[in-house]
């Protein structure tokens, strides 16, 4: 009986798709992390979260905000001398966060994402009134009012968006996505 | 023509015996024909296994042997010792590659043994053919050319010469000395570099036994190990050598200076007829004619009218020069080249003033350098309170140079220690992956930076910028570093800022290997024959290594390098014949039409056409054996020793013997047949 | 299980590189198809296409010629010379109806063991799916020679 | 007339129509027509990789599908939209399984992906296929003395694509220098603007944003110049917020590249839906009016 896969390979073959070096040749040299402009708010650096996916912290690693913080730039990718993709992980352990809904208390990344999919199954294109506000609220009195100052304004200059736009065959694309995921789609 | 082969399966333990059915081979051996015996035996390379092959040689008279065991790369010599020592040419025996080629490489313990037996097959059927050959007896010339005048190049021409032979060495530079001339001090033991060079350099200068090629560049090279012929160019110095006493008047009289890119790598100027360093071998000057007003525009003339020699020492109508020298050996020590750190934008070399490559440095800090020895910021005054080293620029790096540079951990820990001596208040701040220390004394002078309150910070650099985000940064140069120990991202504002960039093979390396003739890896480095066994000889035999070209090393390795690279050549030289192979075409003049398809087709220049008898000829010194004549001539009236087409033929027949006449491989093949049709 | 068909093909290892590339996929125990038999020549310059030809009548399936990288040659062009040598070859032997796959020119440095490995490997499965050359029906057959008829070798070709 | 496959992307609807608007009008002078893809649906941006990457590929590989009907070139305004279509097209052309599996699905909409389009920003519609020589000719409103910082975020050079320069590119100083106008030397310009971290974590994306402002104020630019509206978005509609967050006070300009080309043609501010800024962009229209008092 094949042994169960450890975390790190599970990781590792979610990462198959993309086509940088295996995560395993990490020298923790920190280029990643000196290069990465917010890893002042993650609580683990992205050098450390690959030494803790390779040491099989998976507890440890879904509880940290280190990947929903990754802005996608790309930055650490391009400057990696073992050749890895660290974006492409970072989108890795999201996807892998998401399908076990296993994510860190508070963090507004999740809800978001699952959102924005549920949006573009239902209209096709995404719809920035849902988007925004609806995490806004999670976070404390003062931050809804200067949100809802700067959406007031964008409002005013007729950059809002007022009613969801459609797709024409959205029949269609819900099928095309009903062919990837079975399910149903993700709702 | 019927022989009488001894053929022997080795079982080199399990190594073979593993996957070949070893007894089943010997067995099916003996029946064959022209095989008076066939054995199988533990280890054929230990001296029974050669005693095994002697004493049938004598009592069975056999006349040919054959041993399947190993590569002949391995072997061969062993056995065809036991051959002669058994009274039998050693060239009529043939070995058969079982272990590396078969047992190695697969499980499948059916396939491998009959696999082996059309190997051995082949071999028997091949031997018949062998002729006696004897070993050919080769002059080998006492000089010796040694190309690059660095450290390495200077310990084996020293080596050699103290050893009573000739040295020719060709320099590409004005002066010899390399890389380390340009240096401060060394580390560990904080040498003075030109303290411990100049003597050497003297030496070579006044050396006997040395002729001294400076700048000058090898243009091309003929013949084989023991009879090479160099061509030099020796450029024009546009200086009398013999009248010239280095007095130095013209340099000073020269009204023109342009920036010295080469030796103070552009920290400042030199003059338009220059020495590149004061304590230069040999003495004499040379003209940059691209700077030079007289060969621009036809004026000026200064240093002619201030020389002072009788005649004058300054002559504009020198020519370059050719010379042919014949040497038996040659000894390739020609450097290394830095990377080239402008290529890493983020570090912004070139774009930010005060950042520098470490050779810049090594000349801001050398008293015989631009600022004598003041370490100070590009603006030549002010000097830096707050100074960054960065390592691995360039090295360990899949996007530039997969390798460690071996030496830029430990210079970079002497540059620390020479801010720190110079500069007592400033502080100091070395990025780090891995603090590689791996020579005698080395770990020690790590434990003395770290005294001496360097502040070590384990990551690697991302990126240098003056983009300020606080007042403190504020005209500053900001390092940005994951500090892996604490995993926080740290902005060091320092002044100055020195890369320690990786050590590259030369620009020209792949030139220089076709010249030569011998093999160079895909970074540029030369390839030795063996890593770890023959690291100072190459493939060609007669050329061999030394220094930084073959890898990066430090100046200890260059030394004892060179040294072996010497010792090597000086057993050659004190042998005086060396015996090679006697694997040679010949024509075989009957036969030969004397169409001349053969005559452009060597690459040495081994076959010319003999006019009056209209037949090509062979000149047997200058074949190398390949063989490709051998196989373009329409005649076949060229045969090459030990590889003759009736040998191979023969060969081929011998190993596809059971698809030939063997029963069941055609059952196979019809089965296949029917589901084919 | 079946039957499988093995396809034999002959070597042409050259001393410098080739055949030390084999020795290196040895020594690292790479494990590649035992369907190729080695045969050692100083220099791919020296395969005369006789021998190639004379391998395909002797009943190889697949004929493979080492040497070389271009620029690496022990003998400075001998690899070239193969090369030139190949290119006319081919043109023959698709004259006489044989399959370019059978017959294959690799280059392959003294380090690069992997490669010749892997080439060896794929060549072994090109030539399986081929099937077996049978060289006296698929090319005296073919042209025009009756069954039993001896056919003497076919006169050197000039050297172009 | 060279045409074009347009793909928008869905901030170009509303929130970054000024952007459309441009597109259209400064490709027009400049005699390219970009012809809108029919019902082409939302790129995941980077959302969508978060929850599944078959998926994500599937969506992209539908308006690439869409767009080799007809046989244009695929040409994205958005980063991010360009990044995942460029990627998308290059690993379905690379893996036939992943291809023919993403077919099967895409049957549903009576669509097939083959790759034969090439994917372009729109960028580099004007740099490489126009070519700065024949924008400078193009110019009648050279922008004199109107200092501007380019901005190229993140994902229009990154990931490396084929061999091009990610940490030092120039076609957008060329650009802007093409367009009579001055390129200041701008460290950060390939710096992330933080993207959907300004929704999913705020305070992180607002430094971000406060450095990019800060380094424009540093180079003294009048105008920061952009190519993505995400970074458009987060660069001017949060200087306030920033403001806020850091007690800073910057009220710097951010227009699309699109923008500046259209008023350096000639083209009225109106046209170029120039106005619906946040922060007000008079100063910058001075230096296009320039020209029309001169007149």
């Amino acid at each position: 009986m094949a042994k169960k896969p450890t975390f790190s390979k599970e990781i590792a073959n979610l990462l198959y798709a993309s086509h940088g070096n295996p995560i395993v040749s990490c020298i923790q040299c920190g280029t990643c992390s000196g290069t990465c402009p917010v890893a002042e708010y993650m609580d683990h650096s992205p050098r450390r979260l690959i030494a803790m996916i390779n040491a099989d912290l998976k507890e440890e690693v879904l509880e940290s905000n280190t990947f929903w913080f990754c802005a996608s730039c790309y930055h650490c990718t391009v400057r990696c001398p073992s050749g890895i993709d660290i974006a492409e992980l970072m989108y890795a352990v999201k996807r892998y966060s998401i399908w076990k809904h296993q994510y860190k208390e508070g963090l507004v990344g999740p809800v978001f994402s699952e959102t924005f999919v549920k949006t573009i199954f239902r209209s096709g294109r995404s719809y920035e009134p849902i988007l925004a506000p609806s995490y806004i609220f999670s976070r404390g009195v003062r931050k809804m009012f200067e949100e809802a100052h700067t959406a007031t304004n964008l409002m005013l200059k007729g950059r809002i968006p007022v009613l969801p736009s459609r797709i024409e065959r959205i029949e269609n694309l819900q099928r095309v996505i009903g062919r990837i995921i079975p399910t149903g789609g993700s709702s | 023509m019927s022989e009488k082969v001894g053929v022997y399966i080795c079982h080199c333990g399990t190594n073979i015996a593993k996957t070949v059915d070893v007894e089943d081979v010997a067995v099916w051996a003996g029946d064959q024909p022209d095989v008076e015996i066939a054995r199988d035996y533990k280890f054929m390379c230990s001296s029974l296994g050669q005693d095994l092959i002697e004493e049938d040689i004598k009592e069975k008279g056999l006349t040919r042997v054959v041993v399947a065991a190993c590569s002949p790369h391995m072997h061969e010599k062993t056995f065809r010792t036991a051959c002669e020592r058994g009274g039998l040419n050693p060239f009529l025996f043939e070995m058969v590659n079982v272990r590396e080629h078969n047992s190695w490489t697969t499980d499948d313990r059916e396939a491998a043994t009959k696999k082996a037996k059309a190997l051995v097959n082949g071999a028997v059927e091949r031997v018949i053919y062998h002729q006696e050959l004897e070993m050919m007896p080769l002059e080998i010339n006492p000089n010796t050319l040694v190309v690059g005048g660095g450290i390495a190049g200077i310990s084996a021409s020293l080596e050699l010469a103290d050893a009573g032979y000739h040295v020719y060495l060709v320099e590409r530079e004005p002066s010899i000395g390399g890389h380390m001339a340009q240096l401060d001090k060394t580390f560990p033991t904080l040498d003075c570099s030109a303290c411990i060079l100049t003597p050497r350099m003297v030496e070579v200068g006044q050396h006997p036994n040395i002729t001294l090629l400076t700048w000058s560049e090898v243009e091309n090279v003929e013949g084989y190990l023991g009879n090479f012929t160099v061509t030099v160019r020796k450029k024009a110095r546009y200086i009398n050598e013999e009248h010239c006493t280095g007095c130095g008047i013209c340099i000073e009289k020269c009204p023109f200076k342009v920036t010295d890119d080469v030796f103070e790598a552009g920290l400042s100027t030199r003059k338009v007829i220059y020495r590149p360093f004061p304590q230069a071998v040999p003495k004499y000057p040379v003209i940059d004619t691209e700077n030079c007003v007289y060969f621009l525009r036809g004026k000026c003339k200064a240093c002619q009218i201030f020389c002072p020699t009788e005649p004058n020492s300054i002559d504009f109508e020198q020519q370059d020069e050719f010379l042919n020298i014949d040497v038996g050996n040659i000894i390739l020590a020609t450097g290394y080249d830095l990377f080239d750190v402008s290529k890493i934008p983020q570090y912004g070399y070139g774009r930010l003033a005060n950042v520098f490559t470490s050779l810049e440095f090594e000349r801001l800090v050398n008293a015989a350098g631009p600022t004598s020895g003041n370490i100070v910021l590009r603006d030549m005054e002010t000097p830096p309170d707050k100074v960054a080293i960065v390592h691995c620029v360039g090295s360990r790096d899949e996007n530039y140079h997969k390798y460690c540079s071996k030496v830029c951990c430990m210079y970079s820990l002497k540059f620390a220690h020479l801010v720190h001596e110079r500069l007592p208040d400033a502080e100091v701040y070395n990025c780090y992956i891995d603090m590689r220390t791996p020579g005698k004394g080395y770990e020690e002078f790590y434990n003395r930076l770290l005294e001496e309150g360097t502040h070590f910070i384990r990551g690697k650099v991302a990126d240098i910028t003056d983009s300020a985000r606080t007042d403190e940064e504020e005209g500053k140069l900001i390092v940005q570093v994951n500090d892996t120990l604490i995993d926080k991202q740290r902005r060091i504002p320092v002044d100055m800022v020195i890369l320690s960039p990786a050590m590259e093979a030369r620009y020209d390396s792949r030139k220089i290997t076709q010249l030569f003739r011998m093999g160079c890896d895909f970074d540029g480095f030369f390839v030795e024959r063996h890593p770890k066994l023959d690291p100072v000889a190459t493939m060609t035999e007669g050329i061999y290594i030394a220094g930084a070209c073959q890898g990066p090393k430090d100046i200890p390795d260059s030394v004892s390098q060179g040294a072996a690279a010497a010792a090597r050549v000086a057993g050659l030289i004190a042998r005086g014949t060396v015996y090679i192979e006697p694997v040679r075409a010949s024509i075989i003049e009957e036969q030969c039409s004397g169409c001349r398809i053969c005559n452009n087709l060597c690459p040495y220049n081994a076959i010319i056409f003999n006019e009056d008898k209209e037949v090509s000829e062979i000149i047997t010194a200058l074949c190398q054996g390949c063989g490709t004549c051998v196989a373009a001539c329409p005649s076949a009236a060229i045969t090459g020793a030990h590889f003759t087409n009736d040998q191979l033929m023969s060969q081929i027949e011998g190993i596809l013997w059971d698809v030939g006449k063997g029963l069941e491989s055609i059952k196979k093949v019809e089965s296949v047949a029917e589901i084919g049709d | 299980m079946t039957e499988q068909y093995e396809p034999i093909i002959v070597g042409f290892l050259c001393n410098w590189c080739s055949y030390r590339a084999a020795d290196l996929a040895g020594t690292s125990r790479l494990h590649y198809a035992p369907n190729l038999r080695v045969i050692r020549v100083m220099c791919s310059g020296r395969v005369d296409p006789q021998f190639v030809l004379k391998a395909l009548r002797q009943g190889a399936d697949g004929v493979m010629i080492a040497g070389c990288h271009p620029g690496e040659c022990h003998y400075v062009e001998g690899n070239i010379k193969a090369l030139r040598r190949f290119l006319l070859l081919k043109q023959m032997l698709r004259q006489l109806g044989i399959e370019k796959e059978r017959v294959q020119l690799v280059w392959a440095s003294a380090s690069e063991g992997i490669i010749l490995a892997d080439a060896i490997n794929r060549m072994t499965e090109e030539v399986r799916a081929l099937g077996p050359l049978r060289w006296q029906d698929s090319v005296i057959g073919a042209n025009g020679h009756k069954e039993g008829e001896t056919v003497q070798d076919a006169p050197v070709p000039e050297e172009v | 007339m060279k045409q074009y496959a347009l793909y928008p992307g869905c901030s170009l609807e509303k929130i970054a129509q000024s952007y459309r608007v441009s597109a259209i009008e400064t490709s027009r002078a400049m005699g390219v027509e970009l012809k809108e893809i029919d019902d082409w649906n939302c790129c995941g941006a980077t959302a969508y990789f978060h929850v599944d990457e078959l998926l994500s590929y599937t969506l992209v590989a539908r308006n690439l599908a869409i767009a080799e009907k007809e046989n244009l070139d695929f040409v994205a305004p958005c980063s991010a939209c360009y990044k995942n279509a460029y990627f998308t097209k290059k690993y379905l052309n690379q893996d036939p399984e992943l291809a023919e599996h993403i077919n099967y699905a895409l049957e549903e909409d009576n669509l097939h992906f083959t790759g034969n389009i090439a994917v372009k920003h729109l960028i580099e519609v004007f740099v490489q296929d126009l070519g700065v020589e024949q924008i400078r000719d193009k110019v009648s409103n050279p922008l004199e003395g109107l200092r501007v910082a380019p901005y190229y975020g993140c994902q229009i050079v990154r990931p490396r694509k084929d061999h091009e320069d990610v940490e030092e590119p120039q076609f957008f100083e060329d650009l802007i220098s093409a367009m009579g106008a001055e390129p200041v030397d701008y460290p950060n310009k390939v710096r992330c603007c933080g993207g959907s971290l300004i929704i999913t974590s705020r305070v992180a994306a607002l430094s971000l944003v406060r450095v990019l402002l800060q380094s424009a104020v540093d180079s003294n630019a009048m105008v920061i110049a952009t190519a993505c509206p995400l970074c458009q978005v987060n660069l001017e509609c949060y200087q306030e917020q920033v403001n806020q967050e850091f007690g800073t006070e910057y009220s710097i300009p951010i227009l699309y590249f699109t923008q500046i080309l259209g008023l350096s043609l000639g083209i009225p501010a109106k046209r170029l839906g120039i106005g619906t800024e946040l922060v007000s962009t008079k100063e910058v229209l001075t230096y296009a009016q320039k020209k029309e008092n001169d007149l």
